[in-house]
């Protein structure tokens, strides 16, 4: 194995630069960020985000993907091996979400970021507990402070993107229709 | 006639007898019996569930928490203020409640509303969910070799800071300092309501609500006595008297009228 | 066999068993033996050898490849762009662990041999990356799987033990002093 003063292989060429981009994507623990592969390899932003899409399409056949988010590029495998995915990495975590996380997620995802507080408010109940159950099973995250209040915020992940099938947020459901013609409730 | 017809018809109606399903707040089981009445979210269908709600409210008390029961308590209140109003001649009411009520009203409507399109959404998030084809992503372990490369791992502390370390994350988190003063629900019992009228029944003989109100210290104690009235009715225990519509509501004690009543509250009533 | 909410995607064309091999590979965080592999897919060995050395051969011009060792099959970045992937690793790398590191650390030390979910739980944040890092930075390991979850135990190494200069678990420091106001510390 070659170590990291050896001299860097050339990425002038397109299919070379395909082919370093997939090398680092293959050791890589979270989804990454264009600008950083681009740092890496030393090659403008631009180029990067172009072999990214180039080689996305190139796995149209496989059972993997190449897919972009927020967060940056990943592998996946693909939706319709779920069932033989999940007999590998099921931890035996994959229980049904109950109707109470699932409303407090569908606050969440829609008010985010958002304290614990206002979720409550807008279920009448206290949350606490969904909420770290939530938390724990990766779906919402905290995000900040609330510069009023000095409460937590909270916002959904990627994972619960993944989980429900969506690829981003703006693909939610639109909600505003379902809404009373209040411009904010919590005012009142 | 000497009882006012909704409470009235209360013992018989076998949905008296509230099944406590597994609601999720407040607002969910107001949309619940208002979906079971097949009604629209309006003032009247509010109306025609209050005494259910109150019913399941009362039901919750020995099971639910604290915290849990007083999210219904206050939709509660509201709802028996606007019943309460409804009841009145309009001239009556003085502006600055009438708008007050009518505030309380609309926010409770908005908030139902709110809360009935995030349900809406929830019951989406759960189709979504059985019909997403998951994808996983690649999450993997650095290969051993990769590993190797990596600087020695330094923790940071010694022994005796990683066992800070750990005792910090098991202490358990102080309770969160909101303060509950403001929903003056402390303690509100509905089994000491009904102590506490009975002894005020057996005197006086007949009481209005109002007078069995005066010194109730919160809106809370109010519910709790309205439940505890409702819970009295229930066992035969008083009678409630309403000369015409709109009228004082009044109690009456009036023990074992009829005896086919299903619960005793007071094991000495005689 | 297959339910209406579990229809597992017919193998019997080539290209599908293909597909599937590559999903579950892509996702799996450990080599896979070919007979593991045909069991999970419900296909015969020789026909699922047969894919993974036709997988195999597909890669020849891509950064990652399929190897296949005692152990069974997995992908890795191809040699010749180590010096990129090597870079990428310790991109930003710091020997200190950080605080979310030492304290998930601190909860399987005390708890050990303990669930990632249990973890998770205590923590109230989704711990699988980090557990990896940990994993990774050879402080903790698997040890077995849970009787009553099936989830994988969790227990740390002996470099761990040589981190804190201590010769045995034993003599890891009793936590139960610094936490005077709880009466029964595995309640926690």
């Amino acid at each position: 194995m070659s170590s990291a003063e050896e001299e860097l292989p050339a990425l002038g060429d397109d299919a070379e630069l395909d082919a370093a981009i997939e090398a680092v994507l293959m050791v890589v623990d979270a989804p990454v960020p264009a600008g950083q592969l681009a740092e890496v390899l030393e090659e403008p932003v631009a180029r990067v985000v172009g072999a990214l899409e180039r080689l996305a399409a190139s796995y149209a056949d496989r059972g993997f993907e190449l897919r972009v988010t927020d967060e940056g590029w990943r592998y996946a495998s693909r939706g319709r091996f779920a069932p033989y995915v999940e007999r590998f990495v099921l931890d035996g975590q994959r229980s049904r979400l109950t109707r109470a996380a699932l409303e407090t997620l569908a606050v969440v995802a829609y008010r985010q970021p958002v304290t614990r507080s206002r979720v409550a408010a807008v279920r009448g109940v206290n949350v606490d507990g969904v909420m770290r159950t939530l938390t724990a099973r990766g779906l919402i995250v905290e995000a900040g402070l609330d510069a009023s209040t000095g409460g937590t915020l909270y916002r959904t992940t990627e994972l619960f993107l993944e989980r429900l099938g969506l690829a981003s947020l703006e693909d939610l459901p639109p909600i505003a229709p379902l809404l009373p013609e209040v411009d904010d409730i919590d005012e009142l | 006639m000497s009882t006012a017809a909704p409470e009235r018809q209360a013992p018989d109606r076998p949905g008296f007898q509230v099944t406590l399903e597994n609601f999720t707040g407040p607002f969910d089981l107001l949309l619940a019996l208002i979906g079971r009445h097949e009604l629209d979210v309006t003032e009247v269908a509010l109306h025609r569930v209050t005494d259910d709600f109150i019913a399941y409210t009362a039901a919750l008390g020995g099971s639910a928490d604290l915290e849990e029961t007083t999210g219904f308590l206050v939709v509660a209140a509201t709802l028996l203020d606007l019943k309460a109003a409804r009841l009145l001649p309009a001239a009556e009411v003085e502006d600055e409640e009438d708008l007050a009520l009518l505030e309380a009203r609309d926010v409770l409507f908005a908030r139902l509303l709110q809360y009935r399109a995030y349900q809406q959404v929830a019951a989406l998030f759960r189709e979504l969910e059985g019909a997403a084809r998951r994808r996983y992503p690649r999450a993997v372990s650095l290969p051993p070799e990769l590993a190797a490369l990596l600087p020695p791992v330094d923790l940071g502390v010694d022994a005796a800071g990683f066992a800070e370390v750990a005792a910090a994350v098991f202490r358990p988190a102080p309770p969160p300092m909101v303060g509950l003063d403001h929903l003056h629900a402390p303690s509100v019992s509905v089994p000491e309501q009904v102590e506490l009228m009975t002894a005020r029944l057996r005197l006086a003989g007949r009481l209005t609500f109002a007078q069995l109100c005066e010194d109730a210290a919160h809106g809370v104690e109010v519910v709790g006595r309205f439940l505890g009235v409702l819970e009295m009715y229930r066992s035969r225990q008083v009678a409630l008297d309403q000369d015409e519509a709109f009228a004082e509501l009044a109690v009456r004690w009036a023990p074992g009228d009829d005896d086919s009543g299903s619960a005793a509250l007071d094991p000495e009533r005689s």
